[in-house]
């Protein structure tokens, strides 16, 4: 059996400048905070990044400028605040933002997963979104068709297979197999859609515990090249069934990024003067602090 | 609300002490039928489909696009990530499965959409906003919204009536009602397209031939006038404006003893 | 909540003749014999079947003259024979029989549970099923095309939305909320693609059980129409987790079919004369007998 | 197996009292290099895995379509369907999957197919056989073969040599190999296509430019004459032809004492 644990620096020091990544956290939740910190502490460049929702995690590596391009479906911190990071960097030109819908987003992961190079969808037509994006950057990605069959107007996207796909889940083994607890959202297409899979796995168990419950085995190992196993790793989005949001460090994040020069602060502080996640975490309030967000058994918050 | 931060006279006065929420809410609950399909966020959208379990339609399914089906919280979510919407689920599943094999499959009986701003035609924008100036204030994007626009049966907006939030013309259309006009199917849409938007002050459904949005009712103690003064687009007004009824004694019971006793919606300033 | 449970004497009567049915079942596991034996009972004329792979349910249908038409992927009792009254229908023209491929079924379920009438495969092309497909009765569902975006030649399939899909589960609750142990091969798409699902159920639940454990809820309730209750409704196929396949029986069936006037014998012995399921168990041996096939705890079978 | 019956001399002998199913399955696992992902079915291409995961290769990833992989059977299973090989998996799935999402896109190293009939080019019929007036008679008919065929980086096929088994012309072409000796990629085919046909008297690989099967090794004690006359098509001799390696002292325990014990496998007939 192949040991695929590896630390986030050996992973993050083999992604190139470039690459495009995609992103499993969703707004507040499982966000991939552990290799997006080591990424901008090894300063990467020229990023394209993809999600169904972005979050923090994309906020974060737009507001430290590592991103050129973004594929996405929307974006918030939920009642936290906005994306504000990325919405300045849209506002000034500072990358290209390449808008569709969550849903667009799942069909195009689904169609790299499948190895079909286009899927047909119904969305997005006879909005402003599509009229951007066949104007834009991106408009070799989209195309305009009938069914063959009932002639009905599709859209078809082009399949998306990122370079890199990060996921944050509760459990994997040291193989990569992985299981999710609570909603998926877009992460088992967009993991399999992707070239290389890298997931942060807040516990690491035996395989002899995946194979008591294999169906929830939601991307197995063979898909995975690199475990990183990183207790309170999505901290402070939330982890279901690990742990809960950190309202008051959102609202420090939300604070710092909704001011011009916030942000750096921000990062100075907590990232690149952190050695690694664990010094993060001890930096934001250490175990004591973490306990309190602890998940309740039975509500898994 | 309005009416909680007494900072308006223009919405829905508090009648008997009802919340322009409170009837908000009820206004949403009625429109949805027994057995059918929705896709709904948080908010009062997610208090109206728990009123309408809870009342006439309890075989209502609720769907939340990250893929979280019939939840039953037991602490109040501060947003469609927060694990206190996964609670007591009876599925927990993915966008493909919400967005793609109950909403794009034709499943979603109705839409609930929140908006920055719509227009005469239902379309809605989610996007961004312009200054006087023109320049650009990106806000959240599509996510699910132009999905769900596009493909239910019945899209519902509740919202904030302002006028700056219903203009003639959008910054940005980001999910489609009608459109220009044209018949949805002509447009290559899926649904019916939009349905009602329920704001502080009125219930506006939409002319079946022009597809022009039109007073349905006015929220009791709002007058005609003031609906159209808040209004940015030309209003169709019928012949007789109809009061928006209240919400009935059990309703508000289990409004404010079951669905929300903290007030998290109720009380809320809404965009 | 609305009581969805049924026997299947009134399911079946509400199928009309002519009906597309996709059958649940895969070679000798979880086959909808329940329904299968109603149908046969009530004497349906004219169905359409569709599954990717057949086993005792389609075979049982067919040797009792109720088909028209087959969509299927291929078909096989394992190691107990072949879908012997299958076979015979096909070699004599008393079916009509659109033979493509696993994946290829899989993916026009796909479609039709996403509800996009079509669908790229690169399966099927230079093969002789699709030659036979293109010049055969069902011509007008497969199309070649050209990636718009690649130039990569695919097949596009028309996807496939049953009238009803039938599908044996272990365990639902009376809103018709599924869950599936072991594998699921296409039962999800499958049942998401058809415009009714009925699902027999081997156990029925509290929903609160179902909310235990909402990651493996496979169908959702309010996609089903009816929920029949049957234990052992499978028999003499395997349920995973409840009992094992019966190989006496299997071989008795095989042994039936293999002769001409074979199955008439097996169908008014076992089906004709049953007056409901649970009749049929009784006739295959009773209680006793199914006893013995109960899956062994930490085994599944 | 032949040698297990006594009933002919044109297969493997059993040389010192290895069995040709053994020889195939070391063939088998020969072919399969360490970290691959393989989309496998029952009998003995099964075996070659869990031989092949057992010495050399213990990252293999053994994948059966109908949604099961890296199944730890501790029972005999009858089929593909039998619970028997849904023991112990890490990761229970679906054909969507397993086909579409590792096989369609492009994931899978090795396919092992059976078969009803082989030609040159490495096509594969499992559908149908013709009697010799012509009359048809229906087997199993594709089920993933088909995609297996079309999609898997190398396809290896284990199968009994017999004249009728290896025609000139097949009764129906099921599952590509090489079609009629274009590229495979001409064809709009994935996968490099047919690489190995093991069977009990045999290795057989396909010429690189002309895509004809060709001989590369003979079993033990088995005459390159009775392998010519055994194949229905002409088939492509090597100017040396090389010995079929027989398995090791260590393979031999593992087949045997580990894998399948009780010969449920190893001695078995095969078509």
């Amino acid at each position: 059996m192949a040991d695929k644990v590896r630390t986030a620096a050996q992973v993050v020091g083999s992604i190139p400048d470039g690459s495009h990544i995609a992103l499993g956290g969703f707004a507040i939740a499982r966000n991939v905070n552990t290799v997006v910190h080591e990424l901008i502490r090894q300063r990467k460049k020229d990023l394209t990044l993809s999600q169904c929702v972005m979050g923090m995690d994309t906020d974060l590596l737009v507001g430290a400028g590592l991103v050129s391009r973004l594929i996405v479906g929307g974006g918030s911190l939920d009642r936290f605040g906005l994306v504000n990071c990325v919405n300045r960097a849209r506002e000034s030109g500072g990358v290209i933002a390449i808008d569709a819908t969550s849903l667009s987003i799942s069909f195009a992961y689904l169609a790299g997963a499948l190895g079909i190079s286009f899927i047909p969808i119904k969305s997005m037509i006879g909005s402003e979104i599509l009229a951007r994006l066949e104007a834009g950057e991106a408009a070799e990605r989209f195309q305009r068709m009938d069914c063959p069959f009932t002639g009905e107007p599709y859209l078809l996207l082009r399949a998306i297979q990122p370079d890199v796909a990060l996921v944050h889940v509760q459990r994997a083994d040291r193989e990569g197999n992985c299981q999710i607890d609570g909603p998926r959202w877009e992460n088992e297409e967009q993991a399999k859609a992707a070239h290389r899979v890298v997931v942060i796995a807040e516990e690491l168990v035996a395989t002899d515990v995946i194979r008591q419950r294999p169906e929830r085995t939601i991307i197995p190992g063979h898909r995975v090249e690199a475990v990183i196993h990183q207790p309170f790793g999505a901290h402070p989005t939330a982890v279901y069934g690990c742990y809960d949001y950190d309202a008051a460090h959102l609202t420090e994040y939300v604070r710092h990024t909704k001011r011009s020069g916030g942000i750096e602060e921000y990062l100075e502080r907590y990232i690149l003067n952190s050695s690694d996640y664990d010094d993060y975490l001890h930096k934001s309030g250490g175990l004591k602090h973490l306990d309190t967000l602890k998940a309740r058994p039975g509500l898994g918050y | 609300m309005a009416t909680e931060h007494g900072s308006s006279s223009r919405a829905a006065q508090s009648v008997g002490g009802i919340r322009a929420t409170e009837i908000m809410a009820a206004a949403g609950a009625r429109e949805l039928h027994d057995g059918e399909v929705v896709v709904v966020g948080l908010g009062l959208p997610w208090v109206a489909c728990a009123l309408a379990r809870r009342t006439h339609a309890p075989s209502l399914t609720s769907i939340m696009e990250i893929g979280v089906i019939n939840g039953n919280p037991v602490d109040t979510p501060v947003g469609l990530a927060d694990s206190r919407i996964f609670h007591q689920s009876t599925c927990w599943s993915s966008f493909l499965d919400t967005l793609g094999m109950n909403l794009h499959r034709g499943l979603v009986d109705v839409g609930f959409l929140g908006a920055l701003e719509v227009d005469r035609y239902g379309n809605i924008n989610t996007t961004l906003l312009k200054g006087e100036e023109g320049q650009v204030t990106y806000v959240n994007g599509s996510a699910g919204g132009n999905d769900v626009a596009s493909l239910a049966r019945r899209v519902m907006i509740i919202m904030r009536h302002q006028k700056r939030k219903l203009p003639r013309v959008l910054a940005h259309l980001t999910s489609p009602g009608f459109v220009d006009g044209r018949d949805r199917a002509e447009t290559g849409l899926r649904g019916d397209g939009p349905h009602r938007i329920i704001t502080d002050m009125a219930i506006l459904g939409f002319d079946p031939d022009t597809h022009l949005a039109k007073l349905l009712s006015a929220h009791p103690g709002v007058s005609v006038e003031s609906i159209i003064e808040n209004t940015g687009f030309p209003l169709l007004l019928p012949d007789q404006v109809a009061t928006t009824p209240l919400p009935d004694e059990e309703q508000l019971r289990i409004l404010r003893r079951e669905i929300d006793p903290g007030g998290a919606y109720l009380n809320e300033r809404f965009a």
